[in-house]
C-alpha cells in the first residue's frame, strides 16, 4: 500500500510527481494497434494505461435486439495485473458500476440510431492503474470509435479533478485519489460543450464543484485536440509501433 | 458488462410532449411544480430485531432499510476504524422490471453511490467503530430493500438509510473471563455517533426542464438525471450522472442551484420525521 | 444466538411467551399495500413478518410456457435484515427447497388451468424471523393471491405445530423452534379439508404426528376466517396505512 | 425460485386411467401389492477408500452413498458435537431428466430431508465426533450419487445412506510432538456410533389409492407424495409432503398406516442386508 | 496425503503395488449395467473405478446445432467420494480441461456424420481414484459407445505411462503419478493406429517420450481386446451383476 | 462439460484445399516455410508497477504477460516451495469468438499446460520463493492476457511467460519490531531464480502436413495440433495434444522430430529478445 503523503502540495505549489495544479500528466495516445477489432486505441496518461477495441455494429441477440437504434455493450475491466495488489479477474461490483456509466457516457455520443438492430462492443481493459482509469478509458473509447469508422456526433475524452489540501487539482493520480478529499471524474465533449458523465467522491462546496467542472472542460478540450491530432497523423503513418513496446 | 437496457418500455413520443406542454405551463402531472418533491412518509423502528430501521414512502416509491451491526475486523488499510456494507435489492415485488437474481448494475449503482456519500464525508463517525485496532471493529450493513418501485431510488434510499442510521442502537458487548469479547445483547440502547446529516437529490432532465424527485414516467420520458448529495452546510458530498443522456454546462450549473435549494425541503422534512419519532439528539 | 430456556411449560401452563400450547401468536394481516403488484399482502405472526407480492398472469417465457395451464414461479426469500445475523441475500439451500414446497403447496390451490401459457409469480419476502416464516409466508400467499383477484379454489393458511417439554403447542416461535424436539410447519386449505404442504424436523409418536394435524388444522381455520375478514374490510376502506408503518 | 416443471413428460390421461383400473383389481403394473416396496439389494464397502459406502438398488432406481469423514471445526452453536454434511447428486448419468450443473430443488429437497431425519433424532452419535469441543470435530460428508432413476429416490437414499453407516470406519488420529492432531489413517476398524435405524417411505397418492414406493411411471402420474421417516420404535422422525397436489385429512391417516406397516418391510430387509454384510453390532 | 515411497523399484525391478514395468493392474469392466442410458460401462483398473453413460443421440438445442454432423458433450467428473480429500462437486479447472480433452479424443472416432443436428452425450463419473482416471474413463467411454450402439471407427482405449526411478513403467497408480518424475496419459485406437489423446507433466527425453507411445500402444492393444470380449460376452450374457455389487 | 464448437467459422473445403496446393509446393500462404515460426516481437518491461510483464507478438498474435509477486501460504504439501498460478484470460478485444465471461475450456487449457511445463520441471526455483517453511511464501502471479489472436497461443504465451519471468523482480521485505514480515517495496532489484528456460512449439497437421507455428487460419483448417514443450537440452517437459482430430504414431514421431528442431529457433529468438533488453544474467 502507498503511504500517505505529508503535503499534497509544496512550497513552490508543486504536487507530489512535480505538477501544477493545473497540469496534466504526459498523456499518449496510439491507435489501431489491435489488428482483429474493428477499431482500438491505447491511451497513458502518466503510468495509468488503458486500451479500447470496438466490435461491431454486427447484428444483435435477438433476446436484446432493438429496432430504431444499435445497442452498446460497455465492458470496463481491470487486467489482473493491473493494481496494486493482483486482481480476481471476475468483475467486481465496482467494474460494474462503472461499465455502466461509462456506456451511458457513450449513449448520447455514438449514432446508434444508423444501425438498429445491431451491437457495438466497447471494451476497454485497463493494463495499469494510477488514478483516473475511467476517464482514461473514456479517451480511449473515444479514439476507438473514431477508429472504427463508428459515426459519433463528436470525439470526447475523460479527466479526473481532485482537491488535496483544499487545491482543485487536475488529473489525480493514485495517491491524490487515494488520500485526497474528493474525486471527480468528467466526461465531456467539448466541442458540442456536453458534460455526459460526472461522479463525485469526497467534499467540495458548490463553487469547488462548479470550478471543478471548469477544470475539466479545459483540460479536455486540450485531449480532444491530442485526439484529432492522433486520428491524423495515424492516417499518413500506418502501423507505428505501439507505446507498451516503447 | 452493461448493455442498453431492452426491457423499458417504449415511451410514445405523444406521452413525452404532453408531459412538456405541461412543463410549459408550468405543471407537473401530479400537480406539484417542479422543485417539490412527492410527499414523503418515514417510519423508523419498524423492525424489532434490527439495529435500525426505517420505512420511506416518497410519493409511491417505497424502501425499507435494515440495519445490522456485526463484531468483525477492520480492513488493513483502516486498523482505526469499523466497516461499512452497504447493499441494496431491488426486489421483484417492486416492480415488474425488476427480476430475481444477483444485484444488477442498477442496483450496485444504488447502493455504491449511497456508499461513498457516507464514508469519504465521514456521515458516520468511524473511529467510534472500533473497538480493538486492527484487530476488532463494528460492522454496520445497510440493507435497502425496494418495495415499490416508482421513480427515484436514490432520494429515497438516502432518506431511509439516515433515517434508519438516527434509529440505530448498538449492540452490547461483554468480555468473558477469557478476555474474549462477545455481544451480550444485539441491541442496547447506545445510538451510533453521527457527525452529519446529509439527503440526496435527484433532478430529471426533460427537454429544457430540471425537475426535482421524478417519478417513474418522468424518469423513463427524461433525458438524463442527476444525483446531488448535500450535506446541511449546502457542501456537495456525493454526485452522480445516471441515465443515458448529457448536460451542457448551463444545465449543470442550473441542475446545483435547483438540487441546493431541494436539499433544504428534503432536510426538513427529515427533520420533521425525526422529531415525530422523537428520537432527536 | 438466543439461549436455551431452562423450561419451555411454565407451572401455570404457559409457554415462554406466556401464551398457552394452543394460543396463537398476535396476528396482523394487510392486503394491497404494494402500489405495482397485482396483489399483495403483509402478514405478521408475532414478531415474525412477511410481505407477498403477486405479478401476473402475464405471458410465459417460451422456453417454461405450458400449452394447458399457468406455470407458478414462487419464491421464498429472506432479507438480509430478517435473521438474527445478517444474511448474505444469495438463495441459500434452505430458500431453495422452501421456495420448491411452497409452490407445491400452492399448485392444487390456484386455478392455473384458467391461464394456459402465462406465468403468475408468487414472491414472498421475510422481512423478521421469528419463527414459521414458511407458515406465514403461505398466510400471505392466500392473501396476496385473493388480492390479485386470481381465482383460487379456496383461502389457506399456514402454522407451525412444534414439541416443546413433551407438549404439543401450536405456532411455534424461533426459540420454541431451535431448542423444541420436533418442528412440523403445515399448510392447509380447511374449507376444502386440504393439506397442501407438510414437513417435519424432529420426533414425534404416530398419535402426536396425528394429533399435531388437528391441531394445525384447528388454528388455520381461524387463522383463514381472519384472512376472510381482512379481505372484506380491504374492500371497504381502502388504502390503509400498513402495519409496517404503524 | 421454483418453477412449475416443464421438463416432465406428459402422461397421456389414458395411461393414467389404465394404472387405476389395474388399481381397482388390486394390482399395480409391476405385479406388486400397493404396500410392498420392489426388490431392494443393498452391497456395502464398494469403495475401498472411503470411509463408508453402499449401493442400493430398489427396483431400478440405483444410489451410491460415499462417506467421507475429515478433520474440522465443530459449529459455533454445538461446541461438543461434530459436523453433519449431507449432499445429493442426481447425475446425468442418471435419467436424461437429469441436466449437469449446480444442485436442482430436487437433489437439494432429497439431501435436506435426509440430512434432517439424521439430524435431529441423533440417528448418529454426535458427541462422540467431537474431538477437541468448540475446535476440532469429525465432519461426515454423506454424499448420495443416484445412478439409475426409476422413482422414489428419498427411500433409496436412505437405505444407502444407513447401509453406509453402518459399515463406516472412523480415522486414526495421531498426535504430533508439537501436540498438533492430524490423521494417522484415513480409515480405521474403530466403526462410527450409530443411536439409531430409521427408514423413509415413500407413498403415492393416485386417484384415491396410497401406494408404498412408486416407481417412475407411477411418480409421473400420480396427484403427489409423501415421505414419512420412521424409526425401530415407530416413532416418525422426519416428514415431507413432496409433488404438486393435496391431501385430505382422511388420506394422510391413511398414508400413515400404510407407511408405518411398510416401515417394517424396509427395516427387514436393511436388516437382512447388513446381516449379509456380516456387519451386525 | 499417501507419503512418497523411498524406492519406486525395489531389487527385483517390482514397483511399489509389486508389479513390473510393463504389467498392468488387475482390469475389470462391464457394459449395460445402468437401465436408463443408451449406453453404459464401469471399468477398473485396480482401484481406480470409473462409470460412463450415453445418453443420445437426441435432437441439439437450436443454439448448439451443427448442420453436418452431431455434436459431442463430454463431461469428466469426480464424485464428491472419489478422491482423497471429499471433493466439492463444483467442477474444477482441471475437470474441465480433461473434459475437453476427452472430447477431441472422441471427435475423431465417433461417426457424427451419420447423425446431423443431433447431440451424443458421454458422461463419465469417477467412482475412485487411484491414478489414470482419465485413460480409465477413456476406455469406459469406448464400452459405453459400443453398448450404445453408436457406430464408431474402431474401439479405443487409454493408459497413463510414467517414469519412476528413472525406468518408463505403465499404467501408474496414484503414488507413481504424485511423486513419479513423468506421467503421460494416452489414449489410442489400435486397431486404427490412432492416438486421439496424449498429455504430459513431468520431463523425458525425447527417445524416452517416443518410447512412452510405444508402451501405451502395445498396453492399448490388450485393453482393446479385452473391451472386444466384454462385448461379446455381454451379448451372451445379459444383466449380469456389476462389479460395484461384487 | 464440453461441447463440440459451433461458433467456429465454417471452413470452405476449397480454402483448405487451396492451402494444401501450396503446401504441395512447400510453401504456405505467408511465404514461410513449413518449420519457421512467424516473426516474433518481444518487449519486457512494459508495465512499470508489475513484477516483471512482456509484450510478444508471434506474428499477429499478441500475448501481454504480467507477473505481480505477493506475500502467502504455502501449500500443505509442499511447505518449503513457493506458490505458482497461473491464469490466461482470451479477452474479447483479441478477437471476435472471444466473449466475455468466465475463463473457458480453451483458456483454461492454455493456462494449465504452461503451468505444468513451469512446475514439474522447476523451470522457476520454488525452494527459493520460501520465507518461512509451512508457513510464508511467495506467490506468484502469471497473467497471460490476449490481445489479439492470430492462431497459436501457446507459443505466444509461452514466450510472453519466459520473457517475464526474465525480467521479474522479487519485492523486498522488511521485519516489523513485532517480529511480522511485511512488504517493503513492491519491486526490488532482485531478480527471481530461474532454473532452465523452455519454449513451446507448436505444429498443426494439415492433410499430411505437419507445419510449425500455424496461423489461424492454419489452425482453422488443421486436422489436430500438437503442443511440445522443451527444454534447452531437447528433453520434453510438457505436452498436449489440442483440437478435434487424431495422429498416427508416424505423424507424431515425425513431429516430434519437426518440434525438436523448431524449438532451437524458439530459443534463439528468446535469447536475441533476452539480450537486446540487456536482461541476460
Amino acid at each position: 500500500m502507498m503511504a500517505r503523503p505529508e503535503k499534497f502540495i509544496d512550497e513552490s505549489g508543486r504536487r507530489v510527481d512535480g505538477r501544477l495544479p493545473n497540469e496534466l500528466r504526459p498523456i499518449k495516445m496510439q491507435v489501431g494497434l489491435l489488428k482483429n477489432a474493428n477499431g482500438s486505441a491505447l491511451v497513458e496518461y502518466g503510468l495509468t494505461k488503458v486500451i479500447a477495441a470496438i466490435y461491431g455494429p454486427r447484428e444483435s441477440q435477438k433476446s436484446v435486439s432493438l429496432p430504431d437504434r444499435a445497442s452498446l455493450r460497455v465492458r470496463y475491466h481491470m487486467a489482473p495485473f493491473s493494481t496494486e495488489e493482483r486482481k480476481n479477474p471476475v468483475p467486481t461490483r465496482r467494474e460494474i458500476e462503472l461499465s455502466k456509466v461509462l456506456r451511458e457516457s457513450l449513449e448520447p455520443i455514438v449514432m446508434t440510431n444508423y444501425f438498429p438492430r445491431t451491437t457495438i462492443d466497447v471494451f476497454v481493459e485497463v493494463l495499469q492503474s494510477d488514478g483516473g482509469t475511467r476517464t482514461v478509458a473514456a479517451t480511449a473509447a473515444s479514439l476507438a470509435l473514431a477508429d472504427a469508422g463508428i459515426p459519433i456526433k463528436a470525439l470526447f475524452g475523460g479527466v479526473a479533478v481532485g482537491k488535496v489540501d483544499g487545491v482543485l487539482v487536475v488529473d489525480i493520480n493514485e495517491v491524490e485519489d487515494m488520500y485526497g478529499d474528493a474525486d471527480m471524474p468528467i466526461v465531456a465533449a467539448p466541442d458540442l460543450n456536453l458534460v455526459t458523465l460526472y461522479q463525485l467522491n469526497g467534499v467540495l462546496s458548490k463553487d469547488e464543484f462548479q470550478e471543478a467542472f471548469d477544470i475539466a472542460m479545459n483540460a479536455i478540450t486540450g485531449i480532444v485536440n491530442m485526439e484529432k491530432e492522433t486520428l491524423k497523423s495515424s492516417y499518413q503513418v500506418e502501423n507505428k509501433e505501439g507505446d507498451l513496446e516503447k | 458488462m452493461s448493455i442498453t437496457p431492452y426491457r423499458v418500455p417504449v415511451v410514445p413520443k405523444i406521452k413525452r410532449d404532453n408531459y412538456i406542454k405541461l412543463y410549459e405551463k408550468g405543471f407537473r402531472t401530479d400537480e406539484r411544480d417542479f422543485y417539490t418533491p412527492r410527499k414523503i412518509s418515514i417510519k423508523t423502528n419498524v423492525l424489532e430485531k434490527a439495529n435500525g430501521s426505517s420505512l420511506v414512502k416518497l410519493g409511491n416509491t417505497t424502501i425499507l432499510a435494515g440495519i445490522k451491526i456485526e463484531l468483525g475486523q477492520p480492513y488493513p488499510d483502516t486498523p482505526s476504524e469499523g466497516v461499512l456494507q452497504v447493499h441494496a435489492e431491488l426486489s421483484p415485488l417492486a416492480s415488474s422490471f425488476f427480476e430475481p437474481g444477483p444485484p444488477d448494475e442498477n442496483s450496485i449503482e444504488l447502493s455504491r453511490v449511497i456508499d461513498r456519500s457516507l464514508r469519504d464525508p465521514r456521515v458516520i463517525d468511524f473511529n467510534s467503530l472500533i473497538i480493538n485496532p486492527g484487530n476488532k471493529a463494528w460492522v454496520i450493513w445497510i440493507d435497502l430493500y425496494a418495495l415499490n418501485y416508482d421513480g427515484n431510488l436514490f432520494d429515497a434510499s438516502m432518506l431511509a438509510t439516515m433515517s434508519a442510521l438516527y434509529t440505530t442502537r448498538m449492540p452490547e458487548l461483554e468480555e468473558l473471563e477469557t478476555g474474549e469479547i462477545k455481544i451480550k445483547n444485539k441491541v442496547s440502547n447506545r445510538p451510533i455517533k453521527i457527525n452529519k446529516r446529509i439527503v440526496s437529490v435527484t433532478t430529471a432532465k426533460i427537454g429544457k426542464y430540471i425537475i426535482v424527485d421524478p417519478n417513474l414516467d418522468e424518469e423513463i420520458i427524461s433525458d438524463t438525471r442527476s444525483v446531488l448529495v448535500f450535506d446541511e452546510e449546502g457542501n456537495i458530498v456525493g454526485a452522480q450522472k445516471t441515465g443515458m443522456g448529457s448536460y451542457t454546462m448551463e444545465e449543470i450549473n442550473n441542475t446545483i442551484e435547483i438540487s441546493s435549494k431541494a436539499s433544504q425541503v428534503y432536510f426538513k422534512l427529515l427533520e420533521e420525521a425525526l422529531e415525530n419519532e422523537k428520537l432527536e439528539r
